[in-house]
This record gives structure tokens, C-alpha cells and sequence, in this order.
């Protein structure tokens, strides 16, 4: 089925007013050779077939909802409030709000998100969003680059390995220098930068879940004036210490934690959140508040002159749609459970994580990895590697045992605990991980 | 009155949504005093029912394809088919790190995608990962570079071509990509003047990147020497696929010559815009520039689907896990639904809309500066004396969200017109007596229309004075 | 978890401006001694254990959407835009529309609803909904009752069981007297009546399935004075003579097969539509079309002294909550297929339930019961009792045979068919019987 | 401009959502050609974006206690919790038919919300077979029917006791059942007047229907003496729960004496109202009573819940199948969320409310004929020279939904407000300042009042041509 209205009649009159007798005269203006080709796709299904044929397909695969896996997204309990609100048409079916006289439910809403991203970060401003924790990294680094007009980047090797190729993708483009610090003891150890470097990024808690003590590596950025980006969770920020009052510039994250289901991986957003003195060169849409001509104040774009559509070749980013509808979940998502609530869910997963890691590493075998204090995410040395750890802990129905990359240590698994989990479910994967490795 | 924000609605001590009373923990025990956050983050404090009251009304002071006439240029609002939503719900609470033969009907899904838009813009292969359409230019544009790379010629190609009307997306991830751009100028007939490219063509030209048909509207008949020119110099074809809504199943990118296409999933393939995103910009590309595709994709072996890295020459990465799938579920369910004859007809149905229009606001009094069959949009301009601007906003108060304007730069005042296949000839009709009518008063009443909307949640707002004194966030202070 | 605002501030403050001290006292006016109970209820959760305690219960039922159990009830396909848009809070969270100005949507869309019930029912009026079809026909034979001031009903045992029960619940009340016209080889047999009877009632399809000849009924009926109430399937209605042309003079039925999920049972809607000339013994809303004071079109709630909160004991029922968000749904859905897909709905499920006719005939030792033609339901005899029969297919994972009263005959079970079902359900079924019957 | 129907968006042919291609079948030979009708049903055609613009614009028309203040006496509008329709959808596709043994968990939530509702009345069994609260009613009288009728006394007791108060449901319900109705006056104190019950009471009375607190939202405080007096007079007492917000874990109707009980779960355990139905109006009767109740009830044994026909002295089915199914799921979720403490807080707030909303419209102007502690609603008159109308309309400018007026009928210009406890203080605050603006401006400009609202969809509506010539169903002529 297709969505067209048009009926026989229509498209007979509307040809008539051109003129034309055949829906094929409407693209009389393309070469002949390239004309009609013969697209291989299946046939056309109703809606009623495609949901039946998905159905199966989804039969295929089992949920993750309570999976003990990390990496940045975890399985959280979004409210039923916020897929309700945010399915509304409005919010739906707008796109960017060039208009903001009929915009301003999507402009508010930004500037509500611009607020309480930079309440997390302890940071002066937020933008409306980016694509992913990745992509913020990335922006965030050339943010820096830009702003100090150096080509160095050093990053420490406890940031998401998938956020640090991404970055090394963009930084290879515009041809700057990464170099990476090792972890020792799954800490990042203190670093000293020269003066062509321009930004230093760490992630804390890393990417093995532990606390990082971010300070040395602010001092000694700031001391030879670099730029500190910083990865961080927003759900941890909802309990640890900020990048902001840790002296950093820059903090980016992955919002999936805030209010979006797992998505197999996307969408969910990016934040990234700065100091004053670095908003204009802030990649993506900012929304401010105004007022309008009768003096009631209302919400508008603002600084469009960094954006791509105006500044083109010289913008800050080419980004132009980002993830509005993510990003405004995850304001509903705060919105919805507030400072003590938002503390209470950041509580339990540690909580949790905490009696999970020491119900693992009780096992033959096990090796705990991080060190303390760590958030919810911890990684551990199983006996096998994590593939196979996990491909076991699968048939017996639990999700479990993320592989860590090799650079980080030979058969290193993930593991994490959110506020979903309940005592019975770690005793539960306790029990199965005792089983795959017998 | 002012409609307040959710900080001011706040009120120390109000709860909302309730976890699970939280297990007993000395969290300064396990996270470390000195990492503990001083003061809690200043967020609302409200109940449940304010929450939901606060996005119910300011959905309210929002208007969407789902409520309005929509047809901003160069953006596709077509019809969002609730079915996406019910098929991307499906398959919500699935981890990227999951062991992979847990998640096969995903990957299926995946791949199939992958195949399905290969086969519809006629390139060899594609990769889902990029975010957005800006996302996956750059990604195209790196595939590029990474080729040229690999043939010894990266140092020389430096130099990307971009004609002045093109969206300002793609200089800028030319930029970002570390090519310097040119522009080239389009002709009187509003195509690119294939003369100029040819001169801008040279050894330091690693790419052009063209939107076709362009963002006039206009597809660009001479696009196959165009291509040949370019190809005959080594340059790389990249096509910006914003305008692939023209032309699904009347013609292929691929075949066209181009040697990588981005798409947009939310512009072609009927997924939500959702207020400015997410979206989903895949890329296809010729088998030469396959080896640098991003990874992974998605590979399929005997009955079983699996991630592939083994792309030694790849780009690297571009996005976390695998990009955005819940996204891709919805382009998979459209592309499903419509099969091959019904992207054919979505497309003529859009650019059969686009000429209809064309046609009834030129007799309307509006100027239509590149007057001849156009493709899914067109450009138009106000009748003389009055401003592209005003026109937008006047149409406000007629229920209709404006067209996109002052895009292209090259035409003035333009009125980038996109009404896309989902809109039936009532609503132009009525849209085209509308447009006439403000043409009418507008003239005869300039400062009716210099003062237009009048029946919006707000009036004209000053952005002046948001661009001079930014108020970014929330502020006590400052409510 | 409760849904309060007030913080302790709050409370106190509000104690206060009443020179209250505590909450207590705002019970004062109760006598003691029923103060204060001890109820004994489950521990209170959270949102996130509720919907995990909910998903347990739900896991232990086994899902019906493919069931091929009729009995007016069936799986149907609900377009996604239904749900969609029926949730919206504006639909969900109202009441009735007390206040026209500000209830345009809920106003115009039951008016919209009336039309599409006019229509499919051929008769010129419906109100705005009932709790049901057994309501639908118990309120349609007490305006029977009403408009010929007679108090003699007589229904063929064709209409559905637990209708009659209803009926007969809500007559004896009144002090009716009813009286059943058993089938004779599945169909209505001729009947006289006498001028005590002021409603005859029978369905079509009937329980069975069976399409009944309505015009003897209706002939014997109007040739004595009496009214005709006729039960559809508003499904029947897209290829059927409708009620009206038959001569009806009250058509109800249930609504569920029209955008409305099955939900165990309710809600659904009932529909009713009468003569122009019955308007105004109809019970429950009636929205009107009307004009503003500035002359623009508008909706209101229209004839209101035939209701309970004007006429008090006197109304023409005492209905007050309809089924508005479901009756919604079902226009909804009309809307959505339009007369050309409905009527395709139809064809589909009177051609799926006629090939599984024929298949299950086939088997030994069943018996076809509803004699042809039916529409999209029919009666086996089957060689073993249908409870039985029944869970013996839904151990096999199929949903069939719901057992038929004995009024009706011994060991006889409703099979039903609809769009849903595809040629594998069919076949499927066919062997899970075999197997049960072996 | 008008907002069009649906049926005048339509298009001859247009198509919307279409489902799979059905199978080739001979309609006439299969359903007898005689049986086929005529001409199709003349329902909207149009296409699906027209569908979903529709109805969204015409929810934009509307407003819901999710938009808005909504104090709709008498009516509960309390917030809705999102997770009761995440609940419910967890259990939608269930038949009615299938298996008992396969719908275990439904029943199980049938069982037990049968319990937990005969613990927060104080009754012995209950059935949740009625579908609102007016059949719930029904339901309820034909119990104390059957009770009497088993007793010999059906003949004798053919006699309803209603206080001149009550919701007009309950006369029409008596009448439904079979009685006469009598009132009994109130007395200056706004209750019952014990004397004229007493005097009320015969041998041919069945029973007495009460709401408790009544709809003054005042307790009857001689309810023990009441309820003594009509059992000794072998009266069966009923109770209308429609006011049962206000006092839920404060007191039983059970404790009190009443004989049987109906609930509204849409008004009291927040399952959502609507638009105004469906709803579900359970039923909790004595032990005395019990064994008429309609049937099937769902009963427990050992570890299985079976549906319980065996009840020979029923009064009978009163709604095929089991009842509103899915409005229980709600309500059921609404009740563990909260457990006895919550529904306790829950009254105890709504209480709260209706006082200090009480205190404060006395202080802005506002007439209270009643004033002293009222439970979870109250009556407001009008400053002397204003219509109730009038401030109801007045207030629709203000973003509220008015409260009931002109109801009940024995206070002139009556303003029943019940604000429930889920609005917050502010809220409130802001409402009395409307309402003391209005009643000022309304004073000093009734010229300005009597023509309210001026910001609504469509101004005040002409409803005695409504009345007169009612246009039930659009046709085209009279469109």
C-alpha cells in the first residue's frame, strides 16, 4: 500500500492542468536511458501483513530489557508518560522549527533540555542535541581544536572504544593528531601534554566503570592551555561530582540512559554542554529564549550564524537534523522523576552493580578488573573468552558478558546492573554463569 | 499570560514518577566521598500530572505534518505512517552488545535494508550507520577521500566542487571532510552550467557533490555528460539524496553515474522528523569505494546474519554500534508496504503535486523564477512588493506551516515549495486560494502582512535580540 | 506510588488557611467509629514493579489474536493510526461534553459516529453509544416497549445467549414478559404475533452464523403494531442488507469487530440506530449540529431532557458513562479503511471462515450445524464436548471451539474466521482438530 | 472557518488504509444474493493522512484533565496514570472465550480486584460485571429486588427513597428497576432530613439511595441513626459511590451499613474518562445480598481461577461476557500502586483540596450556601448578579474547565466543584484568582460575561436550535 490520495480522477485533472496525458511526460525532462529501471523489491504488503512479517522477525530475537550489558546504553525503566507524550503528532511530525511563531512546543522544550543537560554538567550551556555519545566526542574535540586553533588530541584510553574511532574518523579528516593513553590498573594514569595540544578527553566512570579522578588531567590541560572534553553518563551525573566543578570545558555524553529504550544501538542522542565563552562555536542548533512583538516571551533559534545553512564552507558542524524527539524524551524523562527520583534510579544501579560484582567474583575463575569505586558498569576476566561466555549465558535466557576489546586485556567482559534489575535476577545470572563455566 | 517553563512550575520536595524504593547503600562508601556531587542538579520538581500537562500543552503550541499542510522545501514532510511507530516499537528493548544469533531477526532486518536501498539507487553497497543525512555526506565524502587515498592521489585532490545552489550541508561537510570548496555557479536555466564545471574541473578536484534533481527543483538533463566530464578527470560523483523523493523508481543515482548517494530515511522513506530528528542518512556506494565503508555492515552467511568488520580498508567508524535502527525499522516497514510500484507512484504523485502547484500559484500572481517542469519542489517568489518572509508568516494564520525561504541564496525571495505525494489536490487547491489571497491583501494592506501572524501562541519574535543577548537556559534570575 | 503534588510545605500551608492542624480533622464530621479501617491490601509499588508484576499475570495468559473464536467478539486488525490517536490525552482524559465550546472534538466526532452508524444500519438515527451489544438490545426493546406502551417482547433464539440474558434481566425489572422462539435447523422459524407484543427481536447473522430472512418477522410484526429490533455485526453490515432496509425499526449491535481490540471481553461499544420517528424515546447522548453565536458551525449535546439528569425518574434510561473513547475508535476505524476496505474486511473474513468450514467438515465425525448461507462464523457438531475439544486445541496452541449453550444442541462449538487468519492458520487448525479428535 | 466533517474531506475512490488483498470469493454465492446490500455504507473515503490531521486537529478542539484544570463536580477528574494504559495494552488481545485455562493472569486480576474492592467498601463479594456507574446501580436495585422478592416482600416493597440531592441516575435507576421513586427534602443543613426519612419509611419501601458524602460534598453526619432506622423497617440501604474519593481508607459504606455499593472506577481509581465512557461500575454487596449477584464471578481454587456460574438465586447476566475488562486492569494497577496508605493520602488530599478551595473562593466573593467541612467537593454560588452559566463560560477563557453547574437542583446557581487530589496548590491558587476576576469583571461588565468565551474554538452555541430541530447525522444537503 502506498500513502498517496490521489484518486483516477484526480491525477486526470491534475494532468489536464499541465497539459500532459501520461504520468510519464512528468519526468520527460530525464534521459531516456536512465528511465523506469527494473527495482528487484519484494511485492507491496498491507500494513496488516508488514506487522504480521515483523512480528516474526522480532520473534527472532530476544529482548534485553533485563540484560546485564553496558557500554554506554543499558536497559532503564522509562516511564509510560514519556513514550505517550512524545508519540504525539505534534512533537512527531515537525521538523526543525524555523517557524517559531508555530514551533514554540518544540522550541520550549529544547530550552527546557538546554537547561537541564547544563544542570547535569555543571556547565554554563547545552546545545538541542547531537547524534550519539560518539558524534558529541567528536564535535566536542574539534569544538576545542577550533577554539585553541591547535591540531593535537590526547584521549585516554578509558573512553568507549567506539567513541574513540569515531573520533579518530573525524580527526583523521581534518587532519589532526590523536594519541592515546593506556589505562593502568583501569585508571588513567597522570599525563603530561605539550603545547600542540588542543584537547584532552577522559571519561569517567570509564569505559571499565571506574571513577576516574579527573583532576590531575585538568590541571596539567589547563596548564598548557588545552581544553579538557569530558565523557561522562548522564546517569551519573545525577550523583558524581560534574565535569563543570571538576574544571572541565567540555562534557559530551550518550543520552540513552535518560528516558530511550536500547534500539539495538539507535537512535538515542548526544548531549554536549560548555562554558559561556565557547558558545559560539557550539556545533548545532541553540535555542534562546525572546520575546515577541507584544512582549510575551516566547523561544527562537539563535545563532544560526555557526550553522551550516548560513555560514556553509566556515560553520562550525555540517550538522543539521539531530535527535530532537530523543533528546526531548530524555527531558521528559527527568522531568518525570525529578532530582530525588532521577538520584534514587542512579542509586539502585549502583546498588545493584556493586552486589552483582561481588556475586561474579566469588566464581572460579573470575578476576574483577576495575577497580573501586565504580559506577554500574564493571568489567571482569572470565576463565573463557566473553563471546562464548555470552553465546552460554544466552541459551540459558539471560544477556550477559559484553566482550571487552582486546586492547583492554585478554577475555575481559562488561557487565552492568541498572535499577531494573531485582535480587533474584543477579542471583539468577550468578547461577547461569556458574553453569557455562562448568 | 506567558506559558511558564517546567522550572517555574517547580516546587521544592514535589515528586514525580517513583522508582522502586532504592536498596539501602552507602553510596559515599562506593562511589568515594570526594566524587559525590555537592548539590543535587537543579532539576523541576513536579508531579506527574504537570508533567504531562506541561508537553500536552506545549504539543498544543506545535504544529506538524500530523496537523498541517507542511511543505517546506527540500525536507519531504510527507505522511508519517502510524504503522512505522507500532514496527519500530517491536524491537525497542534490544542491546547492541547482545549476543548476535539473539538478535537475528534485527540484522535481517538490517541487511535486507541494506539490499533494498542498494537495489533503488542502483548502487553496490550500503551502510546504515550514518545518523542523519549531514552524517552520511561526510561519510561519502570520506569514502572519497579514502579512495583517492588509496591511489596515491589524497595529497593532490584537495579542492571539492559545490554549485551555489546546493545545500549548505554539503560545503560544509566538504569542510569537515579537510577539502577546500569552490563554488560553481549554475546557469540561467537554473542547472549547473556544465561550462564553468568543466573549467573548475582539474587535478586538484577530488569530488562534486550534486543534489539531483537540484534544490530549484530542477533535475539536471545534462547530468550524464556532466558526469562523464568529471569522470574523465578522476573527480568522484557524490549525490546528495535529500531529493530522492523526485524520482524512486523513475531513475537511480547509481545509474545515473554517481559513484556514492546518501539518504535520508526521515525525508524519503516516511520516518518521523520528530521536531528536527533522529533521523537516518545511509550511504550507497559504487563497488570501487566499498572496500572504505564504515564498520560493520551487515553480512549474510548461509541462513545466519552477522556483523562483518573485516573491511581492512575501511573509514573507520562513524557512529556508535550500528546507527539508528528503530529508524531503520520504520524505512524497512515503508519500503515493505509500498514495494517497487508504490515508490514509482510516490514520486510521481510528489512531483505531479509540485507541478500542479507550480502552475496554479504562477496563475495565483506568484512569480515562478525557473518556470518549466520541475520535479518534487519548485521555487517561487511573492508577487512583487512584498517579502518572502512575510508571506511565510501570513500563512501561519491560515493554518498552513510556510515553505522554506530564502533558499536557495541564489534566487531572492525565493519560496522553496515541497508538497510531497501524501497531500491530496484539495489541499493545494485550498493552499493556492490562500497563497492568492494573501498576495491580494498584502498588497493592498502592507501593514497587515508586516505584522502577520496574528492568531499564533505567540506573534513575530524578536530574534534580534536573541542572537545579540542569548538566553540559553533557565535562570531564576532571568524568568 | 500515589499521583498527590503536595509536599509537607503544601499540606501545612493548606492545614493552616483552614485553622487545621492535622489531617484528621478533616474527617471530623465522620463518626468515629467507622474511622480510620485497617485495610488490608497488597504492599503499594512502584511504577516499574506494577508494569513487571502486570507482565508476569499477562505471561500467563496466552494471546488470542489469531484465535478463531467468534460469539460477536472476534480478532480483527486494527489500523495502528486507531490506537494512536485515541490516545491522545485530549480524547482520553475528558468527560462528557458538558461544555460544547471547549469539547468540539469529543462533540464533533460522536456526530460523525451517528452518521456512520445512520449509514451502515440504514436507519436515520444512532446516539452516541452503549455499554455494549446486550445492552444495546435490552435498551432498544425497552423503547420498543416505551414508544408502543405494550410490555410483550419475543426473540428468536438466534440472538446471542448471554444477549437474551441481559435482556430478560433488564425485562423482568420492568415487569415484561418475554418470550423465545427457538431456531429450527439453525434459522428463525415463521412466528405470529399478538397485540401484546410491542418488540420482536431477532439477529442476523445469528448466533450461529446464520443469515436469517428478517421479513416474515418483520411483516408479522408491523402487520400487529410492533417494533422490529434487529442485532447486527456491524462488520455484516459492509456486504449486507442492513437492518432499515429490511424494515427494522431499532438496529443495536456490538461494536468490537470496528477498531476495537478484544480486551477479555470489554469494553467494546454498543450501537444503536432507530426510525427518525423513535428519536425521542432513544436512550444515552445524542450530539446535534448546530451554530454559534458567531454563526459558525458547531456541535452540542441535543436533546437532553430525555436523560437522567433532566428527567430524573422519568428518563428513557438511566444511562449516564457511555463508551465513547471505544465508539470513537470504531469511526476511527471506518475512517481509516472507507467503505471500499471495509468492505474488503469483510470479504476476507466471510471467505477465510467458508474455506474453514469446509475443512473442518471433512473431519470424521463432525457435523455441520449453521446452515448456509453464513457470514463469517458457524456451528460444528463435534464428537466429544467442545470444553474439551477447546483445550485440547489450546494446548496445541490454537483457540477454537467455544462450546455453544446445550439450548442449542449437544456437543456443538462457534468456529469464526477473519482477515487475520491466512491460509496456514486455516490448515493449521485443521490438523491441531485431527490431532485432538485421534 | 468551519471545521469540516470527515464526510466532507471525502473523496469518491479515494483510498485509505487497505488491508491485504482479499481472497477471490463470490460474495452473492456464498451470502445469496438477495442478502447483499444495495449500495455501500456512504462512509468517509479518504486517505490516511487525512484520517490522522483530522481527529488530531479535531483533539485540538478539545480539552481533557490533561490539558486543563477540570473540576468537574461529581465526575473525579483525576489525573490518569500513563501506566494504566501501558497496563491495560499488556492484555488487549484476549478472547472472552478462550480457554479459562489460558487467560489465568487475567483472571487472577479479576479475582483479586474483586477482593481488593470488597476490602475498600467494606462489603462481601462484588462483581465487576457492570459497565458504569449507572448500571452498577441497576445492577445494585435488582439485588435488593431479588432480596425482597426471596423474602416474600416483592410485591409489598414497591417504593425507592431517593434524597432531593441525589444524582439524577439514581431516581432513573429505581425507575429501570421496576420502583416508584420518593424524595426525601433535604434539610437547611444541607443533609438528609432524618425526620422526613423517618416519615418516608413504610412496608412499601425497598430501599433508600444514598451518596455518602452527598452531592454537596457534605457527610451525612447522622448516617449510623439513617441507616438503623430504615433496617429496622427491613429497608435495604444503597449506596452511590460515586463520591467515594472522598473517604477511601477513612471509612467503609460497609462499616456504615449500607446493604450494597457500586464504584466508579473511572472516577475514583483513575482509569481514564473518555470522553465520557466507557467506564466500569462494580457492584459490592452483603453477605445477605451475595447470592443474587449477576454471574459468571471469578472464583480461586487451589492455584486456578475459574469463572463461577453457580449461583441459582442470580438476579441474571447484566452485560455479556465479563465486564469492562480493561478498565479493571487499570484500576487494578491503580490500587497496588498505591496500597492502603496511598488511597487513604489520596482522599485525604482531595479533601483537602475541595477545603481550601471552599475557604478561599468564600474569601474572593463567592457564595458558599453550605460552609462548613466539606469532603472531596463543595457548592459555590456566584456572586449575587452573576449566572453560574455565565462564570462557567467566563472561566473557559481562563483555561479552565468549569466545574457542574445548575446541579443539584436544590441550590439555585450551583457550582459543583471538586478539584481531586491530584492538582496542586498552585493550581488552585490560580484558579481562585480567575474566579475572582471574573466574578469583578463580570460585576462591573456583564455586557463582557454575558457573551464569554471569546478564545474558544467556537463561541457559545445555540442549543435550543439544537433542541428544536436537532441535526442528528450529516447529510450533504444540510451541510
Amino acid at each position: 500500500m502506498d500513502f498517496t490520495p490521489h484518486t483516477p480522477d484526480d491525477v486526470r485533472a491534475m494532468l489536464e492542468a499541465l497539459g500532459m496525458q501520461d504520468l510519464r511526460e512528468l519526468f520527460a525532462d530525464l534521459p531516456d536511458a536512465l528511465l523506469e529501471p527494473d527495482l528487484r523489491l519484494p511485492a507491496p504488503m498491507s500494513e496488516q501483513e508488514i506487522l504480521a512479517h515483523l512480528r516474526e522477525l522480532a520473534a527472532k530475537n530476544t529482548p534485553a530489557d533485563k540484560a546485564f550489558l553496558g557500554g554506554g546504553l543499558r536497559p532503564h525503566f522509562v516511564p509510560s508518560l514519556v513514550p505517550a507524550l512524545a508519540q504525539r503528532g505534534e512533537f512527531l511530525t515537525a521538523y526543525t522549527p524555523y517557524q517559531p511563531e508555530v514551533s514554540q512546543g518544540v522550541l520550549q522544550a529544547v530550552f527546557e533540555y538546554q537547561t537541564m543537560i547544563a544542570e547535569l554538567t555543571g556547565l554554563d550551556v547545552s546545545n538541542a542535541s547531537l547524534y550519539d555519545g560518539a558524534a558529541a566526542l567528536a564535535e566536542g574535540v574539534l569544538l576545542a581544536l577550533r577554539q585553541t586553533r591547535r591540531m593535537g588530541v590526547v584521549v585516554s584510553q578509558g573512553v568507549h572504544p567506539e567513541y574513540r574511532q569515531v573520533l579518530a574518523t573525524y580527526l583523521h579528516a581534518v587532519g589532526a593528531e590523536l594519541r592515546t593513553v593506556a589505562l593502568e590498573g583501569g585508571l588513567t594514569p597522570p599525563a603530561e601534554f605539550d603545547d600542540s595540544v588542543g584537547a584532552v578527553v577522559l571519561q569517567s566512570p570509564n569505559f571499565l566503570g571506574a571513577i576516574e579522578d579527573p583532576a590531575p588531567w585538568v590541571e596539567a590541560a589547563h596548564a598548557r592551555g588545552a581544553l579538557v572534553v569530558y565523557v561522562a553518563d548522564p546517569l551519573s551525573l545525577a550523583l558524581l561530582k560534574p565535569p563543570g566543578e571538576w574544571g572541565a570545558d567540555i562534557a559530551v555524553g550518550d543520552g540513552q540512559p535518560l528516558g530511550n529504550p536500547m534500539n539495538f544501538g539507535g537512535p538515542q542522542f548526544g548531549y554536549i554542554a560548555v562554558r559561556e565563552k565557547l558558545v559560539r562555536q557550539l556545533p548545532g542548533r541553540l535555542v534562546s529564549q525572546t520575546h515577541d512583538s507584544g512582549g510575551r516571551r516566547g523561544y527562537v533559534l539563535a545563532l544560526a550564524a555557526r550553522e551550516q545553512h548560513i555560514r556553509r564552507a566556515k560553520a562550525k558542524s555540517n550538522i543539521t537534523t539531530n535527535a530532537q524527539l530523543t533528546a526531548l524524551m530524555g527531558a521528559m524523562h527527568l522531568a518525570a522523576l525529578g532530582p530525588e527520583g532521577f538520584a534514587e534510579v542512579a542509586a539502585a544501579s549502583v546498588a545493584r552493580a556493586h552486589a552483582l560484582a561481588e556475586m561474579l567474583a566469588r566464581l572460579p575463575g573470575v578476576e574483577r578488573v576495575t577497580p573501586e569505586p565504580f559506577f554500574n558498569e564493571f568489567a571482569l576476566r572470565l576463565p573463557r573468552p566473553a563471546p562464548e561466555v555470552r553465546a552460554g549465558l544466552a541459551e540459558r535466557g539471560w544477556h550477559a558478558a559484553a566482550p571487552v576489546p582486546a586492547e583492554y586485556g585478554a577475555n575481559l567482559a562488561l557487565f552492568a546492573a541498572t535499577e531494573r534489575h531485582e535480587e533474584d535476577d543477579l542471583a539468577g545470572l550468578a547461577a547461569a554463569l556458574k553453569e557455562v563455566f562448568a | 499570560r506567558d506559558f511558564p517553563t517546567l522550572f517555574e512550575r517547580s516546587r521544592p520536595g514535589r515528586r514525580g514518577t517513583r522508582p522502586p524504593r532504592p536498596p539501602e547503600v552507602d553510596l559515599a562508601g562506593l562511589l568515594g566521598a570526594e566524587n559525590l556531587r555537592s548539590a543535587p542538579p537543579r532539576l523541576p520538581e513536579v508531579d506527574e500530572l504537570t508533567v504531562v500537562r506541561h508537553y500536552t500543552n506545549l504539543s498544543r503550541r506545535q504544529v506538524g505534518v500530523d496537523t498541517n499542510f507542511y511543505p517546506l522545501g527540500s525536507c519531504t514532510m510527507k505522511y508519517n505512517p502510524r504503522v512505522n511507530e507500532a514496527a519500530a516499537a517491536l524491537f525497542a528493548e534490544l542491546h547492541p552488545y547482545q549476543d548476535p544469533e539473539t538478535a537475528q531477526g534485527a540484522l535481517q532486518i538490517v541487511y535486507e535494508l541494506q539490499e533494498y536501498l542498494a537495489e533503488i539507487t542502483g548502487m553496490d553497497a550500503v551502510t546504515l550507520q550514518p545518523a542523519a543525512g549531514a552524517h552520511g555526506e561526510l561519510t561519502g565524502m570520506l569514502l572519497i577521500r579514502a579512495y583517492h587515498e588509496s591511489r596515491g592521489e589524497g595529497e593532490r585532490r584537495r579542492m571539492v566542487l559545490v554549485p551555489d545552489s546546493a545545500h549548505g550541508s554539503n560545503p560544509a561537510t566538504a569542510s569537515m571532510a579537510g577539502y577546500q570548496v569552490k563554488e560553481v555557479p549554475s546557469g540561467p536555466d537554473g542547472e549547473v552550467d556544465l561550462d564553468a564545471l568543466r573549467a573548475a574541473l582539474g587535478p586538484e578536484v577530488a569530488a562534486i557533490m550534486l543534489t539531483n534533481p537540484n534544490t530549484l527543483g530542477l533535475f539536471e538533463r545534462k547530468i550524464l555528460e556532466l558526469i562523464d566530464a568529471a569522470h574523465d578527470q578522476g573527480v568522484q560523483l557524490y549525490y546528495d539524496g535529500a531529493n530522492l523523493n523526485a524520482i524512486m523508481g523513475w531513475a537511480r543515482p547509481g545509474d545515473m553515474g554517481f559513484d556514492v548517494v546518501h539518504l535520508n530515511l526521515h525525508k524519503t522513506f516516511s520516518t518521523p522528523h520528530g521536531g528536527g530528528g533522529p533521523g537516518s542518512g545511509p550511504v550507497g556506494a559504487k563497488a570501487h569505494l566499498a572496500p572504505f565503508l564504515p564498520v560493520p555492515t551487515v553480512k549474510r552467511e548461509g541462513e545466519r546474519y552477522v556483523l562483518d568488520f573485516d573491511r581492512p580498508q575501511t573509514i573507520g567508524r562513524m557512529r556508535s554500534f550500528y546507527g539508528n535502527f528503530a529508524v531503520m525499522v520504520r524505512a524497512y516497514a515503508y519500503i515493505r508496504m509500498l514495494g517497487a510500484e508504490g515508490l514509482k507512484r510516490a514520486s510521481a504523485m510528489a512531483v505531479l503535486n509540485a507541478n500542479y502547484l507550480r502552475k496554479k500559484l504562477a496563475a495565483a500572481g506568484y512569480r515562478i523564477p525557473y518556470d518549466r517542469l520541475c520535479k518534487h519542489e519548485f521555487i517561487a517568489q511573492p508577487p512583487e512588493g512584498l517579502k518572502a518572509l512575510d508571506v511565510a508568516k501570513a500563512l501561519l494564520d491560515y493554518g498552513y506551516h510556510p515553505p522554506t525561504v530564502y533558499f536557495p541564496l541564489i534566487v531572492k525571495e525565493a519560496m522553496m515549495i515541497e508538497p510531497t505525494e501524501t497531500e491530496s489536490k484539495e489541499t493545494l487547491d485550498e493552499y493556492v486560494e490562500a497563497m492568492a489571497e494573501i498576495a491580494r491583501r498584502g498588497l493592498e494592506d502592507p501593514e497587515w502582512i508586516a505584522h502577520t501572524p496574528y492568531r499564533t501562541p505567540v506573534r513575530r519574535l524578536d530574534e534580534v535580540a536573541a542572537n545579540r543577548k542569548p538566553v540559553l537556559r533557565w535562570r531564576p534570575e532571568e524568568a
